[in-house]
């Protein structure tokens, strides 16, 4: 029994449930905050070490045996995953030492925290697709909950939407859900998985198929589900933001990966022919939705989105080196987009806005955030050498291989225009001379020598990541493909998952 | 080798530092460097020249074939010591340049990086790696034209030589990666040895653009050529890096590595020699419109830029000779000419040519350097511009196709070349004295050292062609793919080429003779300049932000209705079409209802719709309410009192809660119109239609029995409970039920922030202690 | 300044409380064998609370209470996830069930009646806090 | 005895559906609230009905947690229309 | 006193509901009723007069039985035959009962009875306001409710008769 | 009477779809709460229905005597319904909130957040 | 016999039941309709729970059977209590043929007092003293 499976589980939730416990006591709760993410991050990694050494690893919960009870897997595209959840985690936790106000605190803010944790790593590490749902929904009401944290006019007018779509996709799952337990009488989902192998032709898989493709497609911001995650994720606090942004639509490409290459296999012509397109669009609009922006968080948000197409693409065009270069990019991407997100906050921090037109001057002033931005900024342009380039590299090579051009250039061309995004906001925020201080607004008071480390020190801790997947990518890279490996060959899965019960036919 | 590569970008990023310790002589102490590297170079020369490839094997993610190889050829070894040599120099002028400046360091950061990058490019055997380093030139190169940073014209320009040079980069990249998977290689030196599978390869012509796009782009050949000159925004030691030796020769040295692996075929030599032609005669012509000095030697850069691709594209072995032949003699000249241009604009205080004249004898070693440079430019004898320019005319004189048309435009530029050349040695130094906005003096030495050493290469090399002539050929061998000899000497005698030099020489002293009058005429066209490429930049520029403008307002629009109706018609397109196309509708019917039943069903169903079309909000509230209680009598009916209690209760807090609420909202308002109701109607009643035919369809169609077997026959042996729903819930499925009670604590979490929260920041108090809320 | 509730209303609260309290214990501890559970048991136990909310006020019930509702989210969470972890102890995975038998009473106890009574207390109290914040929303209760 | 209450069933779920007639009609909010209430204790009496054409007494259980809590949502009616509330009827 | 009968009566209650008479169970049924009623002790006020308290119940319930058909009966028929008979009006009636419990108790049986709905009792607790449905006989009806209150009072008092 | 629940199920959602369209956000969320139960629905339909055989085990045996409903997506709808109480709870405070400080129950006046 | 009891039980409980219904649809104001629903409807569910107790016979089951009977005579008069103040008080209108209404003169609609018509000074006090302990 290896107890690192459902310790990233059960960490955050122990931490939510004790940061909640104490809630009154704020020492308390920012001592559990940066203990509870940072053993999450450890777990992570022993698990990494464990999964690298047994393989995929399976924990039946309660131990009633797989397909009865609910299966916890770790392989290796879970573990990367959690690890990433421990970083994000952890970084977080450790910039909101400096920007969470006491009011946020006292309402909750650090146990929302945890269980958001506890919901992203649920949902990577269940084996179970009706538990998948209940972890989205953990992480859906946690997220519900900081988003409105505050209660400002933005926020709620972003909530609303945050929260109306995303229950109709959570609907949308639960339909799907009831559909398939329905036709296949499981939820097990390598059982599922191997039940379906043995079913021929059945147009009901396919169905089944394209109604998750939307429920997750909501979840992972592609086109054209993504309206709720532009309309809000610049309202709540960056360090919410961060967490949002590196981790959320993440766990619906995750599980769009699952179940595109554990479950719906049967078709790849069909559904994975949708998922290019998908990919494709999602590239496209995103990019073009960021260019017409002119406000840092915004930016980044549809950038979140045009992000996502990559992923997509990598399982859309559904060869090795794509799924590769997908979980590379996934990889990428959350450290990269949530170090975005926090630097905003260091620079709102610092010029009380978040407007491009209301900011400047900070490479003057500043010259080590410019730094530290330009890492990101660049990895998430696909510049070289920094993780960027690899994942967006990996990806067009897997897309000219595949011989689908049309998406490849697409990736091409929406590659320049994040460049010119970043760039943008690189001009505006750091090269131009600071605008006129404006007079209704109070001056902001600088911040302490304490609070600008715990600011800096996640920031300088993921450009650290990005900098060394960028110079030392074949650790990674090798990482990516092992994981791709399992992916792309579910028997493995399903044997880990079922033992015994693999043979016998249900 | 990548040692040293790699540790100049640790040098830069350590520049501040050094900065700390050095102070000014910082530079100093960074030229070191470029200059130890240089001096290895150098003595890499003799085993080069006689041949010797050199290769520094190093992996770097062997999972993806790319490796950090380096490799030291007679090409690789002539741009490798031009980016070092004239690194040094530039190095050492910056002191003298920006004394004082307060982001001095971080310029020798860039400018160190950027110098790295362009060693690396030129040095990669890698594709990729290559991409890598030409990538990171467009980087830093952005950043050293955006130096003056708070100025908008030099961000504006900044910004614009990167989107086109990266934009031409991932046209690179894209072509590299076909071109590799063609050739089966990622070294490039693998992929030269399989130029014929790829010249034959159905996709060798979408490889040739695409590699065109990248090195056409990078070195401003024509339409791409604007952004060039624009970079002048920079500090002129950039500028004289940029264009003298480096960046925009990246895209030249692309297109000459390739040579024997993509050259040689019909394309190759149309589209690089008629581009190259059309690039240098507009370079030369637009040269002559400007009177800043810096613009106009950018423009001379784009015409040498252009002669370079068009010898490239004529190909032959004398072309190679003479390509090899001009770009270092543009280097040398180049580069002092950039250098002076910045001492006159240092000392002066003036970038613009025509307000200067006569500084001669405030500055005679600057106008010695600069005339000398000049005339290097304008190929007069006796300097090695001239042997350039000469052996250039040859191989046009010679070249295997469109030679006339080619003679006629190189004719043209040259006599172009000369005239801008003379404007820049003549005219600020000789004349009239103007008054500047700076009295001028004699630049210090450290701005000197540059521009005499260049100078003095040119001259050198001019008197003594055969010292350079080894590498040359070497190079030259480079470009061709196989050995080819070289002898270069300044005096070939009479012939065609020399006939031509003293027309263009004669022709050129002419134009500048009457300079003021050739602009005056040109004046007309103007109009036609601002109908040029840089336009149709800004116009797709502004066309993207028109476009994204029109996405974001027909997409993120606002209105959470319409996100609604699109994620509706995603999934009711997609799931019914598939429901359609791949499974069809077939089902039986078996109607088997107790009138009870449907009556419940059929007061469920009302309940629902009553709910929907009451106009009062409370009325509302009490039929989802009958409606909840006729699904707890379902949930009854067939079998599940757990459900039936749970869904009871819930349903009576629900109409609590919402009444507690209403209590602050407001009445319904009827806002709808009934277009839009007919719209609501359709997109809801086909979700629902689509529902029902795929429950239909499940029912029908069970494939396999169900888990729940085991439940029901373990549940109380092994979870010792009677109630089986109650042992799943807490033992077989424990784990939902744990996520499930975390969902309720959140969002009462949630609830408690959302009402709580604005008070107590009103008040700027924390919420209740431990006391206080005991006591109420 | 409205009254909470009428002199009936109040009565029938303070009879009918207890008597919902009990029997939210009572389907707590049989859910396991006939329909209840911890789910059920809480939402009947918040429903007597909201009875007696709606008659006495909110500091009455916060009196009576004695602990703040989000306490009783926190040790509820606390218990139900402290209730998967003593399978641990025999190498077990997670949540697996645990039985004891108390001596005396001949009362089985075990880890899922503990998670189930964490369950409660959640129901409970996370009902409780979102009742209470929306009636002290209404600033004219007592 | 089937029919008897097969008989009852459909005598008690035609007053369901005239309760929610009345639910229907209103016309003013007290007047649906009563309606909602009648509702709830007429499901109760199904479900005891149910219980006993299935033999199953466990579903008593839902009856007996209707009668005890299903009147709350009629107190919560009413503590809204006493607090004026601002009604739509 | 009062506690401890409650808690007997909630233990009691308890055994009820389980449908488990043993003493185990019985046991726990007082610990339950000891924790709610420890729950709600602040705010019990005296209770008074339980010594004869079953007897008198149980003639209570046949007097009520006896008063609810008969009442529903009357109801029934109007509702049923198209014309109303009825004559509703909303009355005051005096009251005997002091304690809170007597009160709502008492209000509760008239809603319970037929053609009588407590509507709300006055501020001073003096007077109960009740909806009568069949007012032809105003006199009979106040006789009626008064009897039903010394029956119902006496479940509650000890000595004093009513 | 699977077909009938079927068409039922149908309708909810078409009804509940309906209602999240209108422009009110009372209505939009009185819209979640119909699909919601409608979902709920939908799950314990599609694994068939059985009448008065709930899944309980007869006090002394060890598995229930007959053919019984099935238990899993009655212990699948639990848990939704009560996920779904929970989301709703918020949901119907996020929709007062709003309105308090939004100033307006008419959701085309919240997007000023998207444009 | 049993059956027949049994029987008769059902189909009187489901008759009150259905009178209940028609009475709360036919009955012309809400404080009569009231009475439709808190008696009849009390009384047929009375009906039907003794016929379950009869049905099963068991102890645990009969016990159940008139908790339901016990409980709802606890909130059918307490619910019917509270909607149908709530529903006189904001004004529900009263049946024209309503005889009399001794309760509207007694009533405060701005302080929500509600007097008895018989106070005098000592009770003055007294109800004051009231409602602040309440
Ligand atoms: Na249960
Ligand atoms: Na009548």
């Amino acid at each position: 029994m290896s107890p690192e499976v459902a310790l990233p589980i059960f960490i955050p939730l122990l931490s939510g449930a004790l940061s909640l416990l104490f809630w009154r006591l704020h020492t308390v709760q920012r001592f559990i905050a940066v203990v509870g993410t940072g053993s999450l991050l450890v777990t992570s990694l022993w698990l990494l070490s464990s999964v690298d050494e047994h393989g995929i690893l399976v924990m039946q919960m309660g131990n009633w045996e797989a397909p009865f009870g609910i299966s916890l897997v770790a392989d290796l595209f879970a573990t990367i995953m959690v690890i990433l959840t421990g970083i994000i985690g952890f970084s977080v936790a450790l910039y909101s030492l400096a920007t969470t106000s006491r009011g946020h605190e006292a309402f909750g803010y650090f146990p929302l925290m945890h269980l958001l944790l506890a919901g992203v790593a649920g949902a990577f590490l269940t084996g179970d697709i009706f538990n998948l749902y209940v972890w989205f929904e953990v992480m859906l009401v946690a997220s519900f909950a900081l988003l409105i944290l505050g209660s400002e006019k933005a926020q709620m007018e972003g909530a609303i939407k945050y929260v109306t779509l995303n229950l109709l996709s959570s609907v949308i799952f639960l339909t799907a859900v009831g559909l398939l337990y329905g036709l296949v009488g499981t939820l097990n989902m390598a059982d599922i998985a191997q039940r379906l192998g043995q079913v021929e032709d059945n147009g009901m898989v396919d169905v089944l198929a394209v109604m998750f493709m939307v429920a997750f497609g909501i979840k992972a911001a592609a086109f054209p589900l993504f309206f709720w995650l532009p309309a809000s994720y610049h309202t709540p606090p960056v360090a919410v933001s961060a967490l949002f942004a590196g981790l959320l639509t993440k766990v619906g490409v995750y599980a769009l990966f699952r179940i595109f290459t554990l479950i719906f296999t049967q078709s790849p012509g069909y559904t994975h022919e949708i998922l290019l397109w998908g990919a494709g669009m999602t590239m496209l609009s995103g990019v073009l939705g960021a260019t017409a922006q002119f406000e840092f968080r915004r930016i980044l948000s549809f950038h979140i989105v045009s992000q996502i197409g990559y992923m997509i693409l990598g399982l859309a065009l559904y060869t090795p080196l794509a799924v590769l270069g997908g979980v590379f990019y996934i990889l990428h991407h959350i450290i990269v987009k949530a170090n975005l997100f926090l630097i905003s906050g260091v620079v709102h921090r610092l010029c009380g806005s978040y407007e491009l037109k209301r900011l400047g001057g900070l490479y003057r002033s500043h010259p080590w955030l410019a730094v530290l931005f330009l890492i990101p900024a660049l990895s998430l342009a696909g510049m070289p050498p920094l993780s960027g380039f690899f994942a967006k590299f990996i990806v067009i090579r897997a897309g000219i291989e595949a011989e689908a051009y049309g998406v490849t250039l697409i990736a091409l061309l929406v590659g320049l225009l994040t460049l010119y995004s970043m760039v943008k906001i690189w001009a505006e925020v750091f090269w131009k001379a600071p605008p006129e201080p404006d007079e209704d607004k109070p001056e902001l008071a600088s911040p302490g020598q304490r609070e600008l480390w715990q600011m800096y020190l996640p920031i300088v801790g993921l450009a650290l990541c990005t900098l060394f997947i960028g110079l030392n990518g074949q650790p990674i890279y090798a990482l990516a493909e092992s994981s791709a490996e399992q992916l792309l060959d579910p028997s493995r899965y399903i044997e880990a998952v079922m033992g015994d019960a693999t043979k016998e036919a249900p | 080798m990548q040692l040293a590569v790699l540790g100049g970008f640790v040098l830069a990023a350590f520049a501040p530092l050094l900065h700390r310790w050095f102070g000014e002589r910082a530079g100093l102490v960074m030229a070191l460097l470029p200059a130890s590297l240089s001096l290895w170079l150098f003595f890499q020369l003799p085993a080069v020249t006689a041949g010797e490839v050199l290769v520094f094997e190093y992996p770097w993610v062997p999972g993806l074939d790319i490796s950090l190889t380096f490799l030291l050829d007679g090409l690789s070894l002539l741009f490798a010591l031009m980016i070092s040599v004239i690194g040094v120099f530039v190095l050492i002028y910056t002191r003298g340049y920006l004394k004082g400046h307060p982001d001095l360091a971080r310029f020798h950061v860039v400018l160190v990086a950027f110098m790295m990058s362009m060693l690396g490019l030129v040095l990669a055997d890698n594709v990729v790696t290559l991409f890598v380093f030409w990538e990171l030139t467009s980087i830093t190169s952005y950043l050293l034209i955006g130096f003056n940073h708070t100025d908008p014209e030099a961000r504006k320009s900044a910004l614009q030589s990167l989107l086109i040079t990266a934009g031409g980069g991932l046209s690179l990249l894209a072509g590299l990666i076909m071109m590799a998977l063609i050739g089966d290689s990622w070294s490039l030196q693998g992929l030269t040895s399989q130029g014929d599978v790829i010249r034959e390869h159905g996709f060798y012509l979408p490889i040739l653009l695409c590699v065109l796009g990248g090195a056409f782009t990078k070195s401003a050949q024509f339409p791409f050529h604007f952004w060039l000159p624009n970079a002048m925004a920079a500090p002129t030691p950039v500028s004289a890096y940029l264009h003298s030796a480096t960046m925009v020769k990246a895209g030249i040295y692309l297109l000459a590595r390739l040579q024997p692996g993509l050259g040689g075929t019909e394309a190759w030599m149309t589209l690089l020699s008629l581009f190259g032609a059309v690039t240098m005669v507009t370079g030369a012509f637009l040269a002559l419109r400007h009177t800043s000095i810096k613009s106009l030697l950018a423009y001379s850069t784009v015409m040498a830029l252009g002669t370079l691709t068009m010898l490239l594209g004529i190909g032959t072995k004398e072309a190679m000779v003479a390509f090899a032949t001009f770009l270092l003699a543009h280097s040398l000249y180049k580069g002092a000419l950039f250098l002076v241009a910045g001492i006159l604009d240092h000392e002066t205080g003036t970038k613009d040519i025509a307000a200067m004249g006569g500084l001669r004898r405030a500055m005679p070693v600057t106008a010695t350097c600069a005339g000398i440079a000049a005339l290097s430019l304008g190929g007069v004898i006796p300097l090695f511009g001239f042997i350039g320019k000469e052996s250039m005319l040859e191989a046009v004189l010679h070249a295997e196709r469109f030679s006339p048309f080619l003679s006629a435009l190189s004719l043209s530029a040259a006599i172009m070349t000369l005239a801008a050349a003379a404007i820049v040695a003549l005219r600020p130094f000789f004349g009239t004295r103007r008054e500047t906005p700076r009295a001028p003096h004699e630049g210090p030495p450290e701005m000197l050292v540059g521009p005499i050493l260049l100078a003095g290469l040119s001259l050198l090399l001019g008197v003594a062609p055969e010292l350079a002539s080894g590498l040359i050929a070497a190079a030259a061998s480079s470009v061709n793919g196989e050995p080819l000899h070289a002898s270069l000497s300044l005096w070939h005698g009479i012939n065609p080429a020399l006939m031509l030099s003293l027309v263009s020489l004669v022709l050129g002293l002419l134009i500048f003779r009457y300079w003021g009058h050739w602009r005056a005429w040109l004046r007309p066209l103007e109009p036609l300049f601002a109908r040029g490429p840089e336009a149709g930049y800004f116009k797709f520029m502004d066309l993207i932000v028109t476009v994204s403008i029109w996405q974001t307002r027909m997409l993120q629009n606002g209105y959470i209705r319409n996100y609604l109706v699109m994620t509706l018609l995603v999934l009711v397109g997609l799931t019914g079409y598939t429901l359609l196309a791949r499974q069809g509708l077939t089902f039986d019917f078996a109607l088997d209802v107790h009138i009870h039943e449907v009556l419940v069903v059929g007061l469920m169903v009302s309940g629902a719709i009553t709910a929907c079309i009451m106009r009062l909000r409370l009325a509302a509230v009490a039929a989802v309410g009958t409606m909840g209680f006729c699904i707890a009598l379902i949930f009854v009916t067939f079998s599940a009192p757990d459900l039936g209690i749970t869904q009871l209760l819930v349903e009576t807090l629900t109409v609590i809660l919402l009444v507690l609420v209403l209590f602050r909202l407001p009445r319904f308002a009827s806002l709808s119109t009934s277009l839009e109701r007919v719209r609501d109607l359709v997109v809801a009643g086909s979700t629902g239609l689509l529902v029902t035919l795929l429950i239909l369809t499940v029912l029908d169609g069970r494939l396999f029995p169900s888990i729940s077997d085991y439940m029901i026959a373990n549940s109380q042996p092994e979870g010792h409970g009677h109630n089986i729903v109650n042992v799943i819930l807490v033992d077989i499925r424990a784990l939902d039920t744990l996520g499930e009670v975390f969902v309720l604590a959140l969002a009462a979490i949630g609830v408690y922030a959302m009402l709580r929260f604005h008070s107590s920041e009103h008040d700027d108090r924390h919420p209740p202690s431990r006391k206080e809320s005991r006591n109420g | 300044m409205v009254r909470s509730g009428t002199l009936i209303l109040s009565v029938a609260a303070r009879l009918l409380m207890p008597l919902q309290l009990l029997f939210s214990v009572f389907l707590l501890l049989r859910g396991h064998d006939e329909p209840g559970g911890g789910f059920i048991a809480g939402l009947v136990a918040s429903g007597g609370f909201a009875l007696y909310l709606f008659a006495y006020g909110i500091r009455a019930t916060r009196t009576m209470l004695r602990v703040a509702p989000q306490d009783l989210i926190g040790m509820g969470l606390f218990l139900s996830v402290v209730s998967a972890l003593p399978a641990l102890w025999h190498g077990q995975p997670f949540l697996t069930a645990q039985w004891w038998t108390i001596p005396v009473l001949g009362f089985k106890f075990s880890t899922p009646l503990l998670f189930d009574i964490g369950v409660y207390l959640i129901v409970l109290g996370s009902v409780l806090t979102a009742v209470v914040a929306l009636m002290e929303g209404d600033h004219d209760d007592d | 005895m089937k029919i008897v209450i097969f008989i009852t069933l459909a005598v008690m779920t035609v007053a369901l559906c005239l309760a929610f007639v009345r639910l229907v009609k209103g016309p003013s909010l007290p007047d649906r609230v009563v309606a909602l209430e009648l509702f709830s204790t007429l499901s109760v009496g199904i479900i005891g009905v149910s219980a006993i054409m299935t033999d199953v007494a466990s579903f008593l259980d839902v009856s007996i947690v209707m009668a005890l809590m299903a009147f709350l949502a009629t107190i919560g009616f009413s503590r809204f229309l006493e607090r004026g509330g601002p009604r739509d009827d | 006193m009062i506690g401890a009968i409650w808690n007997l009566l909630l233990a009691l209650a308890w055994v009820v509901l389980t449908g488990d008479f043993s003493g185990h169970n019985l046991l726990a049924g007082l610990v339950f009723g000891y924790l709610t009623l420890a729950l709600i002790q602040s705010h019990d006020e005296a209770l008074s007069g339980y010594a004869q308290w079953l007897p008198r119940l149980i003639l209570f319930i046949g007097f009520f039985l006896k008063e609810l058909v008969k009442a529903n009966l009357r109801v029934a028929f109007d509702i049923v035959t198209p014309p109303w008979y009825m004559k509703p009006g909303v009355i005051a009636m005096p009251l005997k009962a002091k304690t809170d419990l007597e009160i709502t108790f008492f209000a509760n049986l008239i809603s319970l009875t037929p053609g009588t709905l407590s509507l709300d009792v006055s501020d001073d607790r003096r007077v109960l306001y009740i909806h009568a449905m069949f007012l032809d006989d105003e006199q009979e009806l106040r006789r009626g409710l008064e009897e039903l209150e010394r029956r119902a009072l006496e479940l509650f008092r000890r000595e004093e008769s009513v | 009477m699977e077909p009938l629940m079927a068409v039922a199920i149908g309708i909810l959602y078409a009804a509940a779809i309906y209602m999240m369209l209108r422009r009110s956000i009372v209505k939009l969320v009185i819209g979640l709460m119909l699909l919601s139960n409608a979902a709920n629905l939908l799950i314990f339909t599609s694994a068939g229905l059985t009448r008065g055989a709930p899944p309980l085990v007869p006090t002394g045996l060890t598995a229930p005597a007959g053919q019984v409903a099935d238990p899993l997506p009655q212990a699948l709808v639990l848990t939704a319904i009560v996920i779904a109480f929970g989301v709703l709870s918020f949901a119907v405070v996020l929709i007062r909130r709003a309105y308090e400080i939004v100033k307006a129950d008419d959701l085309d006046r919240m997007k000023d957040t998207d444009t | 016999m049993i059956d027949v009891i049994k029987g008769a039980l059902l189909l009187g409980g489901a008759a009150f039941m259905l009178l209940a219904a028609v009475g709360v649809l036919r009955l012309p104001d809400l404080l009569t309709r009231l009475h439709a629903t808190t008696k009849s409807a009390t009384l047929g569910v009375a009906m039907i729970m003794l016929a379950v107790a009869l049905h099963f016979g068991e102890v645990a089951v009969v016990a159940r059977a008139f908790g339901v009977i016990l409980f709802l005579l606890m909130t059918a008069p307490v619910a019917a209590h509270t909607i149908g103040r709530a529903g006189y008080f904001v004004g529900s209108k009263l049946w024209s043929g309503t005889l009399k209404d001794e309760l509207r003169p007694n009533y405060d609609p701005l302080t929500h007092e509600l007097k008895s018509g018989m106070e005098t000074e000592a009770n003055a006090t007294r109800q004051s003293k009231d409602s602040d302990t309440r």
